[in-house]
């Protein structure tokens, strides 16, 4: 039986790799992912929740997350290609100029 | 009669004030003939008061407040009494001559009127210090003596050793000014006056270990002014200033300061009479060591400063054994000898060129005849030779010491007072008489303008005939003073006085008869006494390793090591540290956004690790 | 499952959403007017900016509903309005520095002003409301279109600022909702006040499970209040921007962040949870020092005004921790009369903006471009003085205010040993605000050209900083009405 | 007579406004009159001044923020009324004797603003004000030294600024939590000084708020340890800056330990005042060692000041009339002479550039009026009777020696190494030949110099002859604070040892 300790543990399990992919990827699409994954992590417990509380609002909570994602990676890869263009890398370590 | 004291009192800083407005003008006469002349007026308004001042009829102004805080008051008030106006006669007097003969003295000099203005404002100090009728009346005049004891030695200044002399005696005799601070505060918190009237009417009924106190704090200060031991030295430096100041300054007047106040307090010493003999010994102490020093000395200045230095030995005696009339007495004709001695010393050195040493001298009696005979007669009044001065005011002290039953210090006196007509005579001898080594140094002397020794011969009268006043001056004086019981069998009283001609006489005697044969040989130069005595008992040597260096390098360790080093450095540590601590934490901004996020990620589990870990009781 | 939903409009309290809606409507219709006209003045959107912000404002100012409205997820307490007005009048003060006497090219833009107003938009939704969704919504809404709009300043620094500000940001959100998460997890609800009545019910147990809920929103909040060790955007995002947006930046994303914080952590702490007030008490005087000293060090104006604005939030953060009304109260007037120093120096750094970084190779405004002044314009340099003493705290210029309000808060309410350190940070403090003082007075000037300085000036710009100056300066009698007004704000919400 | 006080603060203020205005070839003269007219209302204030009034008059009141019991409040006594007129006075003095001419503008609208700041500080008597003006005094003298200093200025100016900040923000809290108690005690708000006076403190709430105020106090002073600065700004300093911080600003915090510590807190100041009195002779000792061993001759002088201020806060903390009343005296002797003092080293150091001795010697042959003066003023600073050093001085150690004999004892070497430093220095400087070329031919005093220290001459012995009209109404005052203090001391302890130390006889 998949209880609610289960979904939240997966989502906790998920929102971990997500913090050591943040952590550890150089390359900024990958960081995207990662930060990708925490939030979707979060909806699986939100969803998780609501459906034990049998509760809407953690469900609209979900929703509301996925659009913000949604518009954050749109934003997101709006900079990414801002930063190809001008110095045709995504790597995390040419975003030294500033420092100190 | 208050007329009079102010004149007396204010004649001198007029004309000091007035010379002052010349000082950067060349040599003008009219400053030495204007003060010398207010000087003059000065005491012949003191000898108004003296004739005016009797039993109960004594002057007592009071001028105005000068502090007044909390329950202190103090005014600027003068009385002349019995005591005072004995001090305004002998200061002016003595300041009459001494100006008068600094005419002559300092003619030549570029700063003469700045001289006659320091000269006066020191007769008026000295003025304030004796008629102040009390104790911070008399601190003013102590003061501002020191200040122009140090503007007159120095006033040669660009001379390095007059310049040094002065700030010796300065700072010598601050030290003994805490000491009399520190007595008149102690006055202050008993009796809640400065007044003499005031402190003299309570002192019986304070604590006797505070009367004690009182009295050992006032003789500091009077150490320090008179130059006793161990705060003797700067008296025979002194002498680098103008002569006429050592012979007003540092013979007459501002030394004696010291037994003034003894006697002026002597209500206060006579109820401590262990201080009292303290004082007494100290002051015999001084009068052989300073007599010693005397015997030895080349320089001619000096060895009247250290004969000045024993005399007020004398005086210490006396006041300290409660003869105060007779402290004074001797004061007065100590002063009247001992400013003619320095100011035939003047004429001397003058004819030498300024040459001080005695060895280099001899046989001037020939071509400063008038000075010659001054100058003995002074040596004579000095050594205490019936009928002159000295000879009533000192024996009077001997026999003080031996009434007293103090048969040692009587003893001292008595060395003392042999070694006292020895060094004069050798003097007079070494100068006057005997083969004329000046001329090998191709020095012509000539002998001092007239009106100079016409100016000196009423000291030389005095110095005759000051002693056979005593009656007259006991009289006068004991009206305040408490006076002093003797209880010598005449006999006795006239052993004493024979023993101690007999003394003086056989001093003066061995002087005489040794250096009319050409005096001692080289040898006794490398003898230890001898050395020991011409270094001052390496007095001055030991206070320039013991205090002088030590204090300057101790300075300037707290200065270099101390305060730049530990003070200011640990400041500056505080804030290098913070400084530092920036440099260290701004590396946390390595700009890489890895990093960065890293330290969010760091910050949420070291919390979510204090969440699980960290409980606090309430 | 579903009830059929009835709604009553009046009960929906519309008015409430009045001023967002305005602020919204105004992004809208000046994208509307852009598509239609090209080649528009700056000045135009400028202004038109300037009224949109002052409608909404007179909206608020006019509000005389509930507290609750729209589904009860607005929440327009004392505390919602006066924010949004602090929020609003701070933007219009700000958005005038648009009109510098040099272009920039996102100033031309026109999305630059729509996003401008969903940014204020997005705070306020974020500051009116307790629900976690809406604070959720309002914070992405303004933090989106803050990331566009530094990135609109198109300089390759600029880029940087706001690809890490975004990264971070993201990282941020994901915190802000997994803790929303844990705490609807615990309560099933994602109203504040809700959470705190189950949680009180609870007596806060599991509190381990609370706690983490908590860790998460103070790495959220700590982000947008730039608390140690969520921070580090800070410097980099505040150089990379322009300064006008930096100057905004450091006011009004804080104040917003702020609110949030107080609502729920000032419920935690109120209830008695002593391991967030412990906790709070180490951030606050980290952040307070942290940021201090590495301004202490820094060659830059802007990245030290950085450093240093994350040493006055953490300041302003522990009125936060002591929670009373009186320090509440002191929180807003420490940021108001902040603002105006603030806007000042800003402003300042604006007009000395130069095409080239003449000076430094690294720094667009390092120290020793401003030396020595005094000599060339010493107006400037007073007024540059002025707001520098006035950030340091000197009296008796407008921050001293705060902080003496700030620190007798601590006082009064038993908290000595953080008044100290509030006081021994001030001293710390002013040495690198000094730093420029004496570069402008004490040194002598590098160059007496001074078109350099001010190549970006203007007449909008002399008219901003003689405000901010006055402000600054007579802000002593400014503290007496202001408090007031504050208390009576926070008094009514409950604070 | 209504707002004189509001007036003699801001008119300086306002006038360096206008001075903006002025050009910068008639500047001097436009800060000398503005400094003349603000001095002659300070005069102004004196004569309509009732010496026998102990309270404060003149007090005006208008409450700023209500709800923190800010309020503009101002009052002079007969503590301060000297302390004010001192400050118009040295800065009069001062602006006559400047010789600068590099961006004089910027200097005289400067110092008419610290001049502000200075009367501000005696004549506030909020507290929050006091600070006010307290932090704010620091900003032009951190101009004036960086700015117009010599070489390592801005290390001196930045010094001087940061301690002295760091000293005070600890008072601020102090000042905070008084005002906490005052609201806490009576449930209203007031930052007042007449206020707080009434306000009977326990004991150890006593010791703790002393402690945050001394602080501030002492490194104003400055007292040892925490002098170091003091060297340094003086060394640095241009001539006027180091007249004004040594005339007036040091006296900033002897002036706010008889104001505030003494009667806020009796028991914590009687309690205190062993160590405190230990550490006020180190300094006299101490500094004046220090002194001697200096090369540079305006540091000989900073040195002495640091000397003498130990000896003000001797006589401060005698408790007794006569002690204070003595060591507010000799703040404004102290002003005066040390103010003199750095003028006459200004005088010098604008001949030869430069101010260490041993380029010196013989000074008095190629200037003898500049030699005459600089000898008053130094026997002024040794404390010779009849100059104004000397009655502040014995009245502090005169007051100091009933709280104990011995200490004052060892307080008074101080007149002895004062005379020792001071006359090496003069005859370092002054006596000799000349022996460096340099100094020959170097031009006497000119007129602008004479008319600056003329009047400090003549005060220096003019008060030293007839200190009355200045003691009258500061003993006035400081016999009702006295009054107070042991009214409002909670030990037992305190309150006997106030009676001891004011009465004649007695006790030790």
């Amino acid at each position: 039986m998949i209880t609610l300790t289960h979904y939240l543990v997966l989502s906790a399990i998920l929102f971990s790799i997500g913090l050591v992919g943040v952590m550890k990827r150089k390359n900024l699409l990958m960081l995207f992912f990662s930060t990708e994954i925490l939030l979707n992590a979060v909806n699986i417990g939100f969803a998780a929740v609501s459906h034990y509380y049998n509760d809407l609002s953690g469900q609209m909570f979900a929703f509301f997350i996925i659009a913000v994602a949604a518009s954050e990676i749109a934003v997101g890869l709006g900079l990414l290609v801002l930063w190809y263009k001008k110095t045709g890398s995504v790597d995390l370590d040419s975003l030294q100029t500033m420092k100190g | 009669m208050e007329k009079y004291l102010y004149i007396a009192l204010f004649a001198p800083i007029v004309g000091s004030l007035i010379a002052a407005l010349f000082a950067q003008s060349p040599k003008n006469l009219f400053t030495g003939i204007f003060t010398s002349a207010l000087i003059f007026v000065s005491f012949i308004s003191s000898m108004i008061l003296l004739n005016y001042v009797d039993m109960d009829k004594i002057v007592h102004v009071e001028m105005m407040d000068w502090i007044s805080a909390g329950n202190l008051s103090v005014p600027f008030g003068f009385v002349v009494d019995q005591v005072s106006v004995i001090m305004m006669v002998t200061v002016t007097l003595v300041s009459t001559i001494v100006h008068i003969y600094s005419i002559g003295y300092m003619e030549h000099d570029e700063s003469f009127n700045r001289f006659f203005s320091y000269l006066s404002a020191f007769v008026f100090s000295m003025m304030i210090l004796v008629m102040s009728d009390n104790f911070i009346g008399l601190f003013i005049g102590w003061e501002g003596v020191g200040l122009c004891s140090w503007l007159l030695i120095g006033f040669w200044y660009k001379k390095h050793s007059a310049s040094w002399a002065a700030n010796e005696a300065f700072i010598m005799n601050r030290i003994g000014d805490l000491g009399m601070l520190m007595g008149i505060f102690l006055i202050y918190w008993n009796i809640g006056s400065f007044q003499y009237d005031v402190v003299f009417a309570n002192i019986v009924n304070l604590d006797p270990s505070e009367v004690t106190w009182i009295g050992i704090f006032l003789f500091i200060g009077a150490m320090g002014k008179s130059a006793q031991f161990p705060l003797h030295t700067w008296l025979a430096d002194a002498m680098e200033g103008p002569t006429p100041v050592s012979a007003l300054i540092h013979a007459a007047t501002m030394v004696t300061a010291g037994v003034y106040l003894i006697v002026r307090a002597g209500e206060i010493y006579i109820l401590i009479p262990e201080v009292g003999m303290f004082i007494a010994s100290l002051g015999a102490f001084v009068a052989v060591f300073a007599a010693s020093m005397a015997l030895v000395n080349k320089d001619l200045k000096r060895i009247i400063a250290y004969s000045t230095l024993s005399q007020l030995g004398y005086m210490f005696v006396a006041a300290g054994l409660g003869a105060y009339w007779i402290a004074l007495f001797h004061l007065m004709t100590h002063a009247f000898f001992k400013s003619l001695l320095f100011l035939g010393a003047g004429n001397v050195m003058h004819a030498m060129d300024g040459n001080l040493d005695i060895k280099r001298m001899g046989g001037l009696y020939k071509a400063m005849r008038p000075t010659a005979i001054l100058m003995s007669i002074a040596s004579v009044a000095l050594a205490g030779i019936y009928p002159l001065a000295g000879f009533f005011s000192k024996d009077k002290i001997l026999e003080v010491a031996f009434n007293n039953g103090s048969y040692l210090l009587w003893g001292a006196l008595f060395v003392g007072a042999g070694l006292t007509a020895f060094y004069s005579f050798r003097l007079v001898m070494l100068v006057f008489f005997g083969e004329k080594i000046y001329e090998k140094d191709g020095i012509h002397p000539h002998e001092a303008h007239p009106f100079v020794i016409y100016a000196l011969t009423p000291l030389a009268l005095l110095a005759i005939v000051a002693g056979f006043f005593e009656h007259s001056f006991h009289e006068f004086t004991t009206q305040l003073l408490s006076d002093y019981e003797f209880t010598l069998d005449h006999s006795v009283g006239a052993m004493l006085i024979f023993a101690t001609s007999a003394m003086a006489l056989s001093g003066i005697a061995y002087a005489v008869y040794k250096y009319k044969r050409g005096g001692f040989s080289e040898n006794i130069e490398n003898w230890g006494v001898y050395k020991l005595l011409s270094n001052q008992y390496y007095i001055p040597k030991l206070y320039e390793v013991a205090i002088m260096k030590p204090f300057t390098a101790l300075s300037r360790f707290a200065w270099l090591n101390i305060d730049n080093k530990i003070v200011d450095a640990s400041v500056d540590l505080i804030a290098k540290t913070i400084y530092g601590g920036g440099e260290k934490a701004r590396k946390m901004q390595s700009g890489n956004l890895s990093s960065m996020l890293r330290w969010m990620v760091v910050g949420i589990v070291v919390l979510l690790a204090l969440a699980i870990f960290y409980r606090p009781t309430v | 499952m579903l009830e059929p939903i009835n709604i009553d409009l009046a009960a929906l309290n519309i008015t409430s959403l009045l001023p967002m809606a305005i602020t919204i409507f105004g992004a809208l219709s000046i994208i509307c007017i852009d598509l239609m006209t090209k080649n528009l003045s700056k000045s135009l959107y400028t202004v038109l900016t300037i009224l949109f912000i002052l409608l909404s404002l007179g909206a608020v100012l006019g509000y005389h509903g509930d507290s609750r409205g729209f589904f009860d997820v607005v929440l327009v307490d004392g505390i919602a309005l006066m924010t949004q007005i602090i929020i609003l009048v701070t933007s219009a003060l700000f958005v005038p520095l648009a009109l510098g006497g040099r272009r920039f090219q996102e100033f031309a833009m026109a999305e630059f002003y729509a996003l401008f107003l969903f940014m204020i938009a997005g705070f306020q939704f974020m500051v009116s409301s307790d629900n976690l969704i809406l604070i959720f919504i309002g914070l992405e809404t303004a933090s989106l279109s803050l990331y566009t709009m530094i990135a609109m300043h198109n300089r390759a620094k600029a880029h940087e600022a706001a690809i890490k500000y975004f990264t971070m940001g993201a990282l941020a959100a994901g915190f802000f909702v997994m803790s929303s998460l844990i705490f609807y997890a615990l309560t099933g609800s994602i109203e504040i006040h809700q959470i705190a009545e189950v949680l009180q019910t609870k007596n806060f147990e599991p509190l381990v499970a609370v706690l983490a809920g908590t860790v998460f929103m103070l790495g959220a909040l700590g982000f947008k209040l730039s608390m140690v060790p969520f921070h580090t955007w800070t410097p980099d995002v505040y150089e990379g921007s322009s300064s006008a947006l930096a100057g905004y930046m450091s006011v009004v994303p804080k104040i917003a962040g702020f609110v949030v914080a107080m609502r729920l952590f000032e419920m935690l702490i109120g209830s008695g949870v002593v391991w967030l007030e412990n906790i709070l008490y180490i951030c606050v005087v980290l952040t307070m020092t942290f940021g201090n000293i590495v301004a202490l060090v820094q060659e830059d104006v802007k990245r030290m005004l950085a450093f240093s604005s994350i040493a006055h939030a953490g300041f302003v953060m522990s009125a936060v921790l002591i929670g009373t009304t009186e320090a509440n109260s002191g929180l807003f007037l420490y940021w108001v009369l902040f603002m105006f120093a603030n806007l000042g120096a800003f402003t300042m750094l604006w007009v000395t903006r130069h095409r080239k970084n003449l000076w430094d190779e690294r720094y667009q405004h390092p120290f020793s471009k401003f030396s020595g002044m005094i000599k060339i314009m010493p107006v400037n340099a007073v007024i540059m003085g002025v707001f520098m003493f006035a950030l340091a705290g000197m009296p008796p210029f407008s921050v001293f205010w705060g902080k003496l309000y700030l620190m007798s808060a601590a006082v009064n309410n038993g908290f000595i040993v953080l008044a100290i350190i509030m006081a021994l940070n001030s001293a710390m403090a002013v040495y690198y605000y000094m730093k420029l003082i004496v570069y402008m007075f004490l040194k002598e000037p590098v160059s007496n050209d001074e078109s350099i300085y001010t190549s970006n000036t203007s007449t909008t710009l002399k008219v901003i900083i003689g405000i901010a100056v006055l402000v600054t300066s007579i802000s002593v009698v400014m503290v007496e009405p202001l408090l007031k007004m504050i208390t009576n704000y926070v008094t009514l919400s409950g604070f | 007579m209504d707002h004189i006080l509001s007036l003699i603060i801001f008119f300086p203020l306002v006038a360096g406004i206008f001075g903006f205005l002025v050009n910068k070839d008639s500047i001097r003269v436009y800060g000398i009159t503005v400094a003349a007219l603000e001095f002659f209302l300070t005069l102004a204030l004196w004569v309509s001044f009732d010496g026998n009034i102990a309270g404060f008059q003149f007090v005006e009141h208008v409450t700023v923020i209500s709800h923190f019991g800010m309020s503009y409040h101002l009052g002079v006594d007969g503590i301060s009324l000297f302390l004010v007129i001192l400050s118009t006075f040295m800065t009069m003095v001062a602006l006559i004797g400047l010789s600068i001419k590099k961006d004089a503008k910027n200097l005289i609208i400067s110092v008419l603003y610290l001049e502000m700041t200075m009367v501000g500080v005696f004549l506030s008597l909020d507290v929050i004000l006091f600070y006010l003006f307290w932090e704010f005094s620091l900003v032009p003298m951190l101009y004036i030294i960086g700015a117009w200093g010599s070489d390592k200025r801005i290390y001196a100016a930045i010094k001087f600024f940061l301690y002295t900040f760091a000293g005070s923000v600890l008072m601020l809290v102090g000042i905070l939590y008084m005002g906490y108690l005052y609201h806490a005690t009576t449930g209203v708000w007031s930052f007042s000084i007449p206020d707080w006076q009434l306000l009977v403190l326990p004991f150890n709430t006593q010791l703790w708020l002393f402690g945050a105020f001394f602080l501030a106090f002492a490194i104003k002073v400055p007292m040892f340890p925490f002098h170091t600065w003091l060297p340094y700004a003086h060394g640095q300093a241009p001539t006027i800056g180091s007249v004004i911080l040594a005339a007036v600003l040091l006296k900033m915090g002897t002036y706010g330990m008889v104001r505030f510590l003494l009667p806020l807190f009796p028991d914590a100041t009687i309690y205190f005042l062993m160590p405190i009195a230990i550490v006020a002779i180190i300094m006299v000792i101490y500094a004046a060692m220090v002194a001697y061993a200096q090369e540079d001759m305006k540091q000989v002088i900073a040195y002495s000041s640091i000397s003498h201020m130990g000896i003000i806060i001797l006589g401060t903390f005698a408790i007794n009339a006569e002690g204070i009343t003595g060591s507010i005296f000799l703040m404004i002797s102290h002003g005066i002479v040390s103010g003199g003092l750095f003028m006459l080293v200004g005088c010098i150091y604008d001949r030869r550039h430069t101010k260490n001795m041993s380029e010196f010697g013989g000074l008095a042959i190629s200037m003898p009026t500049f030699a005459t003066i600089y000898g008053i003023m130094l026997m002024a600073s040794v404390g010779l009777p009849l100059t104004i050093g000397f009655v502040g001085e014995f009245l502090s150690l005169i007051g100091f020696y009933k709280v104990s004999w011995i200490m004052t004892l060892i307080a008074g070497t101080g007149i002895i190494l004062g005379a020792i430093y001071m006359l090496t220095l003069y005859k370092r400087s002054f006596f000799g030949e000349i022996t460096n070329e340099k100094n020959r031919g170097l031009k006497d005093l000119n007129g602008r110099e004479l008319v600056a220290l003329v009047p400090l001459v003549a005060l220096v012995v003019i008060l030293g002859i007839y200190p009355k009209p200045i003691l009258t109404p500061i003993d006035a005052s400081v016999k009702k604070m006295i009054v107070l203090m042991e009214k409002k001391a909670v030990t037992q302890k305190a309150k006997d040892f106030i009676i001891k130390v004011n009465t004649i006889k007695g006790g030790e």
